[in-house]
């Protein structure tokens, strides 16, 4: 992938990305941060510690143990989720894609849960979603727009669990792909660091492979790594 | 020790494969079908031979692992 | 241990011929034990042995400048330039996928990603060529829709990405579908793995899952031979695939073999653990010597027939250096997957394997692996043949509506959108897909690397049963230039031949035809096989076999990705341009199938030489930047060509024929 | 009148979920666990009230949907 032509966020944020045994969207993550201008270091699932200097956390996409049982339901039992949890309750910015939703939910780290898609067949193709929640990314510059971004996955209608109300990050726009509840495509938790989407803005970046508009929300994600880094 | 746990979504959670087993099982005439649910039947063989010995152990593995609280309900059946 | 008394009668259950049976004797001088019996039945049959099909194929050019591996190996290796090759095949899996759709399709996907990453390859695009019955038949639904999601399982969750390929309705696939898979990997040239047990001494060892009873006579009964009434009882032997499992073995052998430890690798494929150890043996001309006690088992009582002959899937036979094992053993213990040490290289050319201390097989490599039969089966031109080849196309009632006809063709099953199919596949995993599916080809880019991959695959089974001869040039023409409108070198193709019956004359015709056809027009074109698979016995007793169907997997090369040339229009304003030579010929048209029910006339005229410099037309002008979009007028004519060019973009078109 | 249907893989058929599930039940620290199976429970709601036509109603069911005959077996269990 070429080298961003743009000026990437100063200093060069340095984040991490979560690999598990099934994980296959983990490289495609890495490179979509690097191609923003990121510095982006793989974290085996049984490490118990993150490295050092670490500003935000990518959980990626994939099927994690198989999807076996439930997505993402064996992967929370991993021994770096502990060090995970603690990273996101100092406030540290983390973007759960997929199964990295998935298990976000399942280890509790977010409320709810993803069941499987309506019409029971896995869906790839590009959609377009909305940005529900301005506050997550401290007003950065797309409020309200509408982002084209491909969604790949077959257990992805979000079920809110009654005790814990969803903060609505993303919905998707004049339809429902897979009968989620009220359209909901990404939620954040009631802090607003912890994120999880079902689409994959890791594969809406590089303008030769499709559309970029994921590029504009992995490098909202990166400047609020930055800004948490810098508060220290 | 032969235990089963069935698994089933929670009254009013979404259920899309009960639903399209509904109406899949009506496409095939079945009318009489007024609702269908599916979810996982887990057997599981263990080395203890004390029912309630047995039955803790599952129960533990159903809080942690078995079953998502937010969508599913569990039953534990002790079968011999 | 009692084991069945081996006798003619247990021979011709296993399929073999009275005179293969005799032939078996003699190679061993004596009455070989119920294992040895089972050993010669699953090499010796049609899918492993290709003893009807192997005088056609030695016809087939295999070389060329490019090809670093040519057929032999578990898949085909080209150079694709700055260090890189693509090791490429096609598979079929087309009995199991009848008996079992899901698991059936599933196992046919595992199997063609094991063909490629036991090269050291990895695997980086799979495409699927399905030919199913009428759409109108709950059973072709049910086949249809479980075929698709078993690829889509497996590939999805494994993380190879689905980019192309096709599906074809034609009412001879209805008791006999087909599902060929095709995989595209990449490797550099220094990391390349051949499959053979070298070096006395060294090490043979067991890698992956543990062996079941799946699937026994997996590849001896159930693909080499027709269905009749006892294929019910055949269903409990469909094999069922973990594609997690297989993502682990995929991450450990590509790491086992950068340890420089491994001598040979190949995967357990058809017929398992005998096919993969008398094959590395063969090659390398050496002997093993094998304990089944050794072999990790997911059942209890296994005999040694039944480890010998189960297919279950996931696992890999290794031989490693000698003193350096335990190098590849920690590999495989980190990534939790069964490893043992099941036997060791000998020199003396021969197989002995051991179980529970009694020796139970002990016989000569050679004359099994190397010397199977060959057969020259006899030919006969159908004999409804010409009058099927006639078509008096005057006589047909003209179109008296021609937009109403335009709509019915394009939501006819052969031309209508294949969306509803491959969106259930991940196109995107390892962010390589330039050109997704949907086109006349699918591209990838190679990772860190400007390099453009073009794939197809192409049959049209309705030319193939009405000229097989030309027919299969066809495939291999169309082939080629759905790669090529996209701006691509046609390199190399891989093939998986999809016969009838080889012992009824009609249907050895066919094959021997479409062979001929397909040398004639791979030498034309200049673009050689470099591997392959037959599936013979496609057919149903009593009610004749499907249409030949040579499917051709084609692999061509952009030297710079970003020049690619995508299908659809796209600006407004621009010239649509009509290349080559438009002729009066109907005949085998999808139009005369959907509109008037015939499948009748000689397939149109094919100008090899004019379609060579139509190629090399197409990559000059994608080079140069001088197209926005091209796409190739095949099924369904020009008409859905040009639709198919404005469906695809939304970008409407005025046309003066 | 409820009926449910407990569908599971076949003996000696590979149940990659099944494998999956025992082993991660051994990382908790479940060890007892020799072996573990995932199959399908399916709860259907019937409008009839005798148990012989529920029982040969879901018996059609199981052999024309709910079960592969190919992989799996299945049992019948008439609740109330």
């Amino acid at each position: 992938m070429p080298k961003a032509d743009h000026p990437s966020p100063h200093p060069k944020p340095r984040v991490g990305v979560l690999v598990f045994p099934g994980s296959n969207d983990d490289r495609d993550l890495a490179r979509a941060f690097e191609f923003l201008g990121a510095d982006v270091e793989m974290i085996w699932h049984k490490d118990r510690r993150l490295p050092q200097g670490l500003m935000g956390l990518g959980v990626p996409g994939g099927f994690s143990y198989g999807d076996y049982l439930r997505a993402g339901a064996m992967a929370r039992f991993s021994p770096v989720m502990p060090a995970v949890a603690n990273f996101a309750r100092d406030g540290f910015p983390l973007m759960g894609i997929c199964n990295g939703f998935q298990i976000l939910c399942e280890s509790g780290l977010l409320p709810g849960a993803l069941v499987r898609n309506r019409d029971l067949r896995f869906i790839c193709r590009d959609i377009s979603i909305s940005v529900e929640d301005a506050g997550l990314f401290r007003g950065q510059t797309f409020d309200g727009a509408t982002l084209n971004i491909p969604i790949k996955h077959g257990e992805g209608a979000y079920v809110p669990d009654p005790q814990r109300k969803p903060r609505v990050a993303f919905r998707y726009v004049a339809e429902n792909p897979n009968g989620t509840t009220d359209a909901i495509a990404g939620i954040a938790n009631e802090e607003g660091n912890v994120l999880g989407l079902m689409p994959h803005p890791e594969h809406a970046v590089d303008p030769l492979l499709g559309g970029t508009d994921g590029a504009i929300l992995l490098r909202a994600f990166l400047a609020l790594a930055l800004e948490r880094a810098n508060s220290e | 020790m032969t235990v089963q746990v069935l698994v089933s979504p929670k009254e009013g959670v979404l259920d899309p494969e009960g639903r399209a087993l509904q109406s899949a099982l009506h496409d095939l005439g079945h009318a009489a079908v007024n609702s269908a649910r599916v979810g996982r039947v887990i057997t599981l063989e263990l080395e203890t031979s004390s029912k309630e010995v047995a039955r803790d152990q599952v129960r533990e593995m159903c809080e942690k692992l078995l079953a998502n609280p937010v969508i599913e309900q569990y039953e534990i059946v002790i079968l011999e | 241990m009692s084991e069945p008394e081996v006798n003619l009668q247990l021979g011709r259950e296993h399929g073999l011929t009275d005179q293969e049976y005799e032939r078996m004797l003699e190679i061993l001088g004596r009455v070989p034990s119920y294992s040895e019996l089972g050993i010669f039945s699953v090499m010796w049959a049609e899918h492993c042995s290709y003893k009807s099909s192997k005088n056609h194929l030695m016809t087939l050019p295999t070389d060329g400048p490019q090809v670093i591996q040519g057929p032999g190996e578990n898949a085909g290796v080209v150079d694709i330039g700055e260090g890189y090759a693509a090791v490429f095949k096609i598979e079929s899996h087309n009995h199991p996928s009848y008996v079992e759709p899901h698991a059936g399709a599933a196992t046919g996907v595992g199997g063609i990603l094991r063909d490629i990453f036991t090269m050291g390859a990895r695997p980086l695009a799979s495409l699927n060529s399905l030919r199913f019955g009428p759409l109108d038949e709950a059973r072709q639904r049910y086949l249809l829709r479980n075929v698709v999601s078993g690829i889509a399982d497996y590939g999805n969750c494994f993380g190879c990405a689905t980019v192309g390929g096709e599906v074809t309705f034609h009412p001879d696939y209805r008791n006999n579908i087909l599902v060929n898979a095709m995989n595209v990997g990449i490797v550099r040239h220094d990391q390349i793995f051949l499959a053979n047990a070298s070096g006395e001494g060294n090490p043979v060892l067991y890698v992956g899952s543990k062996t079941g009873r799946d699937g026994i006579h997996g590849a001896s009964l159930l693909a080499s031979s027709e269905f009749d009434e006892h294929t019910e009882e055949m269903r409990p032997t469909v094999q069922v695939g973990d594609p997690f499992t297989e993502k682990l073995l995929l991450e450990a052998c590509l790491e086992a073999m950068r340890t420089g430890a491994i001598v040979g690798i190949q995967d357990m494929g058809a017929a398992g653990l005998t096919c993969s150890s008398f094959e590395m043996a063969s090659r390398a001309g050496t002997g093993i010597e094998m304990d089944l006690d050794l072999v990790p088992q997911r059942e209890e009582g296994m005999t040694p027939y039944e480890l010998l002959l189960s297919e279950s899937q996931e696992r890999m036979l290794l031989v490693a250096e000698r003193g350096r094992e335990s190098e590849i053993e920690d590999v495989f213990k980190k990534w939790d997957l069964d490893y043992a040490t099941v036997g060791t290289v000998t020199g003396d050319g021969r197989m002995r394997i051991r179980w529970h201390g009694e020796t139970v097989v002990d016989i000569p490599i050679d004359p099994i692996a190397q010397a199977a039969p060959v057969y020259d089966r006899p030919v006969q031109v159908p004999a409804d043949l010409t009058a099927r080849q006639q078509l008096d196309a005057a006589s047909l009632p003209s179109e008296m509506n021609l937009s109403k006809t335009l709509l019915e063709l394009l939501g006819s099953p052969n031309l209508c959108s294949r969306e509803w199919v491959y969106q259930q596949y991940d196109q995107l995993v390892q962010s390589s897909t330039v050109l997704r599916p949907g086109g006349d080809a699918a591209v990838v880019r190679v990772p860190d690397t400007e390099i453009g991959l073009a794939m197809s695959t192409d049959c049209n089974p309705r030319y193939c049963r009405l000229d097989p001869y030309l027919g299969a040039q066809h495939a291999v023409a169309e082939a080629a230039r759905n790669v090529a409108v996209t701006g691509a070198t046609p390199l190399a193709l891989t093939n998986c031949l999809n016969f009838g019956n080889p012992e009824r004359p009609e249907s050895m015709w066919e094959f021997a035809e479409a062979v001929r056809g397909m040398g004639d027009a791979c030498r034309a074109l200049g673009i050689p096989v470099v591997s392959g698979n037959v599936s013979l016995y496609n057919e149903t007793s009593g009610e004749g076999s499907i249409p030949p169907t040579p499917t051709i997997g084609m692999l061509g090369r952009l030297e710079n990705v970003a020049m690619r040339v995508p299908t659809g229009f796209t600006a407004e304003g621009d010239a649509v341009l009509l290349v080559g030579e438009t002729l009066d010929e109907l005949g085998g048209s999808e139009y005369l199938a959907v509109r008037h029910g015939i499948e009748r006339g000689a397939p149109p005229r094919l100008d090899l030489l004019a379609e060579k410099r139509l190629h090399a037309f197409l990559v000059a002008a994608a080079s140069q930047s001088l197209l926005h979009s091209a796409h190739d007028t095949a099924d369904g004519g020009l008409a859905i060509a040009i639709a198919e060019s404005a469906i695809f973009s939304g970008i409407g078109v005025d046309v003066e024929l």
